[in-house]
């Protein structure tokens, strides 16, 4: 069975040749049907996958051919299939043939139809190399692949360059991270002698070899992480990346590839569990990640921005969880808040698609009457994500909660505060969206309408998702009578070092339930203020409040980082062109043809043709001579 | 002997001719005689060292090898520049001078005593303070002759001076004795006062730094094909002369030697170069790239255990260069003019001379696989780990070379045009190109 | 033999096209394309045994041997020339005048470059080397441009002779430390691993100036950009992806065998130079306004890459600097290509005076862009594997080195990306004709070899480590 | 007669030397080309004189037959050097050798 495995990453790769090369001579509709049935059979193949390994639990790897064989250095094609990386295919296939579903329709107007398609499948054959491969070097591929896909999706309408530019700015932050997983590759190497996830941990736990050089393998893995995953300080490109078009934000910038470096940290969990000071690094980088996300999230007026950032926050909550040693459930996060993110992206991008482009919430109000499957879609997945019992989001985030409780107050409070202000901005985000009256010129008013089919439906299997979906990992305390609790916790454990929460039931219930209070109060209060007393969020320009604009200002993290690394190294650049490179080199290679010549001139005096002149010089050299003696 | 003989006849039979009004006979009696010279050193070649005539000269091998290969340039020296000479008028007297300065670098590579030496330098150089002058009404030519002469006698007064100082510490001029005599006795003052004093005379023949002042001049102002026949067999006869002087007779005294001669050499290298790089007039400029040669050649005495055949490379593969340069510059020089600006275009005027001019260049620059690289090559390599410093200087210095030589070629084939007409002189060229080309492509490998 | 007819076809050729007036375009490529196979053939005989080498005894007193062999390394670089040769030759677009000379030139220093690579001599490497200086000299004098072409010729001829001098004398130094003098492949390596460190340290240095102006590696490069700039567009490829892989098959032939504890020991300095040339290339790149300069600069960031990984002294460095040398080459002349297809339509390489191009030539667009994450060094291209093994190799040396010369990893993406964007993508759409048959072709193989070779590599490295 | 007997080697070395110094002087100091001619046959003699005392010390004649190929070649010499000048004159009207510097640089 897990044979079929290497067909999982085969048909996106096909439905990118195919569409890049035959699809000039093929209709719209073909081309979208193709693109999504190619990731439709692939998530048939990873379910199968995923079922059996429901079964057995454990790690098989299936090898394609030989890649780099160097001496020592052997690295292969070959895949691995195990839990963790069942769980991926299955949800990358899974939302990702969705997502193509809903392109289809969005993308329909677009000239650049076909390209759109082929660049999504090209995605998610990346994506699945990288969760697939069984070594370091494979998933960098994946890792750089997804990369690429997300320049170019991002940068997809190219004729405006603000769109290039953001491409350009995920591309190059990207790579810092990415020079950190390099750098963490040859490290290990040289220490471990293999980038095989089978000799490191699974079987040969060769990972332990790394001696003094664990804690920085595990950073340098982390800043890998970071850069995929817009963790701070290397957060700033996601927001950005919402230039793209709506699905390509839904799948690449909230459900899959910003989730990749959870999946890194997670397969490497034993090294970073060997390593506290490299797991305190990755908490607390999430839990500011999580504080700031949702922080600014709270003035964000542009319906994707504020998605975005709230997708930073979530990210931030998943590290949290990581660096506690919460393994399987920041990926039980990963994996819900992949529901209801794509879910919330797409139901935007609906709401932009009825708009006509427009993206300012405070342009909307009252769609509810327009739209409706898009409304109460969109609510289910709001709910999921404030975390409301029994929706997706109460559950994994509930237990991040919780470990953050047991292991340090700080911790928790900092992330009780984001979760608190998630409900907010989410809600606020909601109501000034749908709710009240319409603030948009007429003709959008005219033109609003609910979306076709292919739009809908993927919006409806997302929020059944959303909805069920944290029932794959249910606390202990609700669990137990049913005998599923920590289901995935324990799919996972072979795979990653299982870690769950200890309190005992009460405790758990006492938490979700004060989780949930705070959660209702902040929805409380965002209807109190956007619904029952109807007021709109503030115009730029009538901010005055200094908190207010640092926020909307995003910290200005932007502009820190334009002062302090772009401009001081054009600055260093441009010094060294103009004083080194054409003065100082220029001078010295001239100047030492010029100097010779220079010592030559000195000595054309004697060459005066006076007869004299030589004699004196034959007489001088004559005595120089007999003196040398 | 029969050698000596026949060059010196050769002399005779020119200025006969010429009452005769044979003058179309001579060339060919000239090229006969020198295919005789070559001949007869291929008959002695296998014949034990014979020393004739009371000691005064040895054909041995060392002599042999000079006599063969002065000869072999001598004929190409003919072959290149007869056109010209005969463009002067008075062939017959200079092909005359030619054949008895001949015969005195013959001498120069066979005596055994200081006497033979003195006369063989003598019979070298005086027919050359007349060649230089040749250009009667050519006041250059006349002030080159008159310098050459001037300074050349002062030169052979010092060199005589210190043969007879030798001759009083040793009480001979037989090399052997005078050889026996410092292995024996603990040397004398004067022997070493006359070595410094004989080394300053060579150094003047050789035109090694500081005695090289009247090398330029006297290159400029003479005619161009006697300015060939000095920059080539005259300067390699001087060199073997002083190599076999100083590296045979006078080994014992090496040891104290070698440190002048090195400083000279650097000092020839270093000024030769440099001053180079400011000439304007090509003729000048190469006469410079003569003195820098001059400075490898002297360098030879400095090969530990005296590598003979790397002399003897180096001279034939600098001459022939050097020969097809002054051939072309000839050329050049008549029809245009001698400054650099002359060879604009040159290379699409007459794309073989210009290729010709090329080769040579860059074969006196020692740029792989010319002839003029393993001449290098082999100095290099003999000095290399005993000289190492001397080596870097050398190498530091041929870059420098590489630029002037350079600045021809570009200017030969730069973009740049002068009107001036030209036109290659004589049908002989294919063949010079052939000869040139082998010997200095292919005879890299036989030595 | 087959050896012998590897280095004399085109030899051969060359002193035809001097003489010929026709089709000389034909002649060469053909001539190269029958070089090609016979070389391919030849290693396919090799590897059934038969003997393809060849060891002629030129000069026996000081022991210089015609010797040509076709190992590993050799045949890789071979390939390499002959492949990007036929390029090269391929993809001149316009009328030249004295056609035939041009190609003559060309192919004579093809033939210098193939014997500097298949020489298992000392003395012969060094002939070839330098011997390949003169086509390229008269390439640039007559067919380039700029006022101050003499000039730049000049700087560039001098600036890699006084290189190579010193290589002669390091070379030389070893040979005469022999008893019975040679300059046999093996015989050297043995004489200079027979040397004291120090001594071995001096030879090292004298070899690393010659290859550093070579290759270049800062602070020798001061001629490379002006020279590619002024250079008729071919020789440039010739000087970019063959002439400056001598240098780098240098390290790898002669230096690292003859004085390993030369390099071990007092050689660092090397490899210190080589990092800083990575990132101050880079730098250099990153303020470039015109596309070919730009292109030079990542040229000296990537070999400056190869010979620190090189130096560094692993089974990866020598691998991977092989292989990075061969799809560096490739790339090179691929994106020269480019350069003279935009050059050639949009009549300048000024970079911020271009855009849109996309809209008007998706496919070329789409060409150029797989060229650009090839020299981006992106997983799957050929640029991955290379680079990955230097960087691998290079951080046995120092982690912190590798962090290092790593920068480039995110500087060649920041200037690469820009200048793509510049030129491809924005709202202004200059006008582009689409790409001609010849030229897609060789950008299609171009791209075909980049990305084949990115995918399954191990073909190339097993051909290096001569398994094959 | 005594006084011959206490004239060593030494004095006639010192006398040649002498000699020959006054030569160069000579040629250093004056500008007129006959004049230069004549320092240079001084400096020949010079080396005659030293040639014939130490012929008479070692007291065989190689020396003093030495002494006779000098003066033939000091005659040959002269004979060519005062044709180039003669040359000189008729061209430069002068035998000024300071005005002979034509060639330089």
């Amino acid at each position: 069975m897990e044979k079929l495995v290497a067909l999982i990453p085969l048909f996106p790769a096909l439905g990118f040749l195919c569409i890049t090369f035959l699809g000039k001579n093929m209709s719209k509709t073909a081309v979208g049907t193709l693109a999504t049935a190619m990731v439709g059979i692939s998530f048939v193949l990873a379910s199968l996958v995923f079922s059996t390994q429901l079964h057995e639990g454990h790690a098989t790897m299936v090898k394609v051919f030989d890649w780099i064989h160097v001496g020592t250095f052997k690295v292969d094609i070959s895949f691995i299939v195990d839990p963790l990386s069942s769980l991926y295919i299955l949800f990358i296939t899974g939302v990702g043939s969705l997502i193509h579903l809903y392109s289809i329709g969005y993308m329909h107007e677009d000239e650049g139809f076909n390209r759109f398609m082929s660049y999504l499948n090209l995605f998610v054959f990346f994506m699945l190399l990288l969760v697939l491969g069984d070594n370091l070097l494979l998933l960098f591929v994946g890792w750089e692949g997804v990369g690429v896909c997300s320049f170019m999706l991002i940068g997809f309408w190219y004729k405006d360059h603000a769109n290039n530019d953001a491409a350009k700015k995920a591309f190059v932050i990207n790579r810092i991270g990415d020079l950190g997983l390099l750098l963490a590759m040859t490290l290990i190497f040289i220490q471990c002698g293999s980038l095989n996830y089978n000799d490191l941990m699974i079987s040969g736990g060769d990972i332990a070899s790394l001696g003094k050089w664990t804690t920085l393998a595990a950073i340098l893995l982390f800043i890998g992480a970071m850069g995929k995953s817009a963790q701070f300080p290397l957060h700033t490109w996601l927001p950005d990346a919402m230039a793209g078009p709506t699905p390509v934000s839904a799948l690449i910038h909230a459900a899959t590839m910003v989730t990749a470096g959870i999946y890194l940290v997670a397969r490497f969990s034993d090294l970073f569990a060997m390593s506290e000071m490299a797991s305190q690094v990755v908490t607390w980088a999430g839990v500011i990640t999580a504080v700031m996300g949702a922080s600014i999230a709270l003035t964000q007026n542009d319906i994707k921005k504020v998605l975005a950032y709230s997708t930073v926050s979530q990210l931030g909550f998943m590290f949290a969880a990581l660096g506690m040693g919460a393994y399987s459930i920041a990926v039980f996060h990963v994996v819900t808040h992949a529901f209801f993110k794509a879910l919330l992206f797409l139901g935007s991008g609906s709401v932009i698609h009825a708009m006509g482009g427009e993206q300012d919430i405070r342009r909307m109000g009252g769609l509810k009457n327009h739209m409706s499957i898009t409304y109460w879609t969109f609510l289910i997945g709001t709910i999921a994500i404030a975390g409301i019992f029994p929706f997706a989001g109460f559950f994994s985030k509930d237990q991040i909660l919780a470990h953050a409780m047991e292991n340090n107050l700080t911790v928790f409070v900092l992330l009780m505060l984001a979760a608190a202000g998630t409900a907010f901005y989410m809600f606020r985000m909601f109501y000034l969206t749908f709710h009240g009256k319409f603030r948009g010129t007429h003709e959008q008013e005219h033109h609003l309408h609910e979306s076709p089919a292919t739009m809908t439906t993927p919006l409806i299997v997302l929020a059944i998702a959303s909805t069920i979906g944290g029932f794959i990992g249910f606390p202990h305390a609700i669990g137990e009578s049913l005998h599923v609790h920590h289901w995935l916790d324990h799919f996972l454990s072979g795979t990653v070092v299982a870690a769950h929460s200890h309190l005992d039931a009460t405790a758990e219930i006492i938490l979700a339930l004060v989780a949930m209070g705070v959660a209702g109060g902040m929805i409380y209060f965002a209807y109190n203020t956007y619904v029952s007393r109807g007021i709109n969020a503030l115009e730029d320009e009538e901010i005055n409040s200094g908190l207010h604009k640092l926020l909307l200002k995003k910290y200005g993290f932007d502009e820190l980082y334009d002062n302090i690394i772009r401009k001081p190294i054009d600055y260093i650049a441009s010094g060294l062109h103009h004083w080194v490179e054409d003065k100082a080199l220029m001078n010295i290679v001239d100047g030492s043809g010029s100097s010779v010549k220079g010592i030559a001139r000195l000595l054309q005096g004697l060459q005066n043709g006076q007869i004299i002149t030589y004699l004196l010089a034959m007489i001088g050299g004559l005595i120089a001579l007999l003196f040398l003696i | 002997m029969i050698i000596l003989l026949i060059s010196a006849l050769l002399g005779v039979a020119l200025l006969a001719l010429e009452i005769f009004k044979l003058r179309s006979w001579m060339m060919p009696l000239m090229l006969i005689s020198f295919m005789a010279i070559l001949a007869g050193t291929a008959i002695q070649w296998g014949l034990a060292e014979n020393i004739m005539n009371q000691n005064m000269i040895s054909m041995d091998a060392f002599a042999l090898k000079g006599i063969s290969i002065l000869t072999i340039l001598a004929a190409f020296w003919l072959v290149t520049q007869h056109k010209n000479i005969q463009a002067t008028g008075n062939s017959s007297d200079l092909y005359a001078l030619i054949a008895f300065s001949f015969c005195g670098a013959l001498l120069m590579t066979n005596f055994t005593n200081l006497v033979m030496l003195f006369l063989a330098i003598e019979i070298l150089s005086i027919p050359l303070y007349v060649l230089a002058a040749s250009k009667r009404g050519d006041q250059l030519s006349n002030e080159s002759g008159f310098k050459y002469f001037l300074l050349g006698s002062v030169a052979s007064s010092i060199l005589l001076f210190g043969i007879a100082l030798i001759y009083g510490a040793t009480a001979s001029f037989d090399l052997y004795t005078i050889h026996h005599f410092m292995a024996t006795q603990n040397t004398h003052p004067w022997i070493m006062v006359g070595l410094v004093m004989m080394l300053v005379g060579f150094a003047f023949k050789i035109s090694a730094a500081p005695f090289h002042f009247w090398a330029p001049d006297v290159y400029q102002g003479a005619p161009t094909p006697i300015t060939g026949w000095m920059a080539t067999v005259v300067k390699g006869a001087a060199i073997i002369g002083m190599f076999r002087l100083f590296a045979g007779a006078f080994e014992g005294a090496m040891s104290t030697f070698a440190g002048i001669i090195a400083i000279m050499v650097t000092l020839t290298l270093i000024i030769a170069n440099g001053m180079a790089t400011l000439q304007h007039n090509v003729k000048r400029m190469l006469a410079f790239s003569g003195i820098s040669h001059a400075g490898f050649l002297l360098s030879t005495l400095l090969i530990p255990g005296f590598a003979s055949q790397a002399l003897m490379f180096y001279i034939l593969g600098y001459g022939i260069a050097s020969l097809i340069a002054f051939t072309i510059m000839q050329n050049v020089g008549s029809q245009i003019g001698e400054e650099l600006h002359a060879f604009e275009g040159l290379a699409k005027k007459s794309p073989f001379s210009a290729a010709m001019m090329t080769i040579a260049l860059l074969s006196m620059a020692g740029i792989p696989p010319l002839a003029g690289f393993f001449g290098k090559y082999y100095i290099i390599s003999g000095l290399m780990g005993h000289y190492t410093w001397l080596t870097i200087i050398m190498v530091l210095t041929s870059v420098v070379g590489m630029y002037y030589y350079l600045k021809v070629i570009f200017v030969m084939y730069g973009k740049s045009e002068n009107g001036a007409s030209y036109t290659e002189n004589g049908k002989l060229y294919p063949i010079l190109g052939a000869i040139a080309l082998l010997t200095l492509f292919a005879f890299s490998a036989f030595i | 033999m087959i050896a012998l007819a590897i280095f004399s076809i085109p030899l051969l050729l060359s002193l035809l096209l001097f003489n010929s007036r026709s089709n000389s375009n034909k002649l060469a490529l053909t001539g190269l394309m029958t070089t090609l196979v016979v070389a391919i053939v030849g290693k396919v005989l090799q590897s059934y045994g038969h003997i393809i080498s060849l060891d002629v005894p030129l000069i026996d007193t000081i022991g210089f041997h015609f010797s040509l062999i076709l190992d590993g390394p050799a045949f890789v670089m071979v390939l390499l020339t002959l492949i990007a040769g036929i390029g090269i030759l391929y993809s001149i677009d316009k009328e030249i005048q004295n056609a035939n000379r041009f190609y003559a030139w060309s192919m004579m220093m093809i033939a210098a470059m193939l014997g500097a690579f298949m020489a298992a001599d000392a003395l012969m490497f060094y002939l070839c080397y330098e011997w390949a200086l003169i086509p390229i000299f008269f390439l640039i004098l007559k067919w380039g441009h700029g006022e101050h072409l003499s000039k730049i010729t000049m700087r560039f001829f001098l600036y890699t002779l006084f290189g190579s001098l010193f290589m002669m004398l390091s070379l030389l130094y070893v040979h005469q430390s022999m008893a019975h003098p040679t300059f046999e492949m093996n015989a050297m390596w043995e004489a200079g691993k027979a040397l004291t460190a120090g001594q071995q340290g001096w030879v090292f240095a004298g070899l690393f100036i010659a290859f550093a102006v070579k290759m270049p590696v800062f602070p020798f490069h001061s001629w490379q950009p002006s020279t590619y700039d002024h250079a008729p567009i071919q020789g440039t490829m010739l000087l970019a992806a063959i002439m400056l892989k001598m240098a780098t098959f240098g390290l790898v032939r002669w230096a690292l065998p003859m004085v390993p504890a030369g390099i071990e020991e007092h050689g660092q300095w090397a490899i210190y130079l080589s990092v800083i040339s990575v990132i101050y290339a880079s730098l250099m790149a990153l303020t470039q306004k015109r596309l070919k300069l730009m292109i030079a600069y990542s040229s000296v960031a990537h070999v400056g890459m190869i010979s620190a990984g090189v130096l560094s002294n692993t089974d990866q460095g020598t691998v991977g600097g092989l292989f990075e040398m061969f799809s560096h080459g490739i790339l090179a002349v691929a994106m020269f290509a480019v350069y003279q297809m935009i050059e050639s339509r949009v009549g300048h390489d000024r970079m911020n005076e271009m855009g849109g191009i996309r809209t008007s030539a998706p496919s070329f667009a789409f060409l150029f862009f797989i060229l650009v994450m090839g020299s981006v060094a992106l997983p799957f291209t050929s640029g991955f594997v290379g680079e990955f093994l230097l960087l691998q190799s290079l951080s046995n040396t120092g982690l912190g080195l590798a962090a290092l010369a790593g920068l480039s990893v995110i500087l060649g993406a920041a200037y690469m990306l820009r200048g793509f964007q510049k030129m491809m993508l924005g709202g202004k759409a200059i006008a582009f004709s689409a790409l001609s048959s010849k030229e897609t072709m060789i950008l299609s193989i171009a791209v075909i070899i980049v990305i084949a070779l990115g995918i399954y590599p191990n073909i190339l490295i097993q051909l290096i480590q001569n398994i094959l | 007669m005594e006084i011959l007997h206490n004239i060593y080697i030494q004095h006639y070395l010192a006398l040649s030397i002498a000699l020959f110094c006054i030569g160069i002087f000579g040629l250093l100091f004056r500008k007129n080309a006959i004049i230069m001619f004549m320092c240079v046959e001084l400096m020949l003699n010079a080396v005659n004189i030293a040639l014939v005392a130490f012929s008479k010390m070692h007291g065989d004649t190689d020396g003093q037959i030495f002494v006779f190929f000098i003066m033939v070649v000091a005659a040959a010499e002269v004979a060519v050097g005062l044709a180039i000048l003669m040359m000189l004159y008729r061209n430069m009207h002068s035998t000024d050798t300071d005005s002979l510097n034509q060639l330089k640089g």
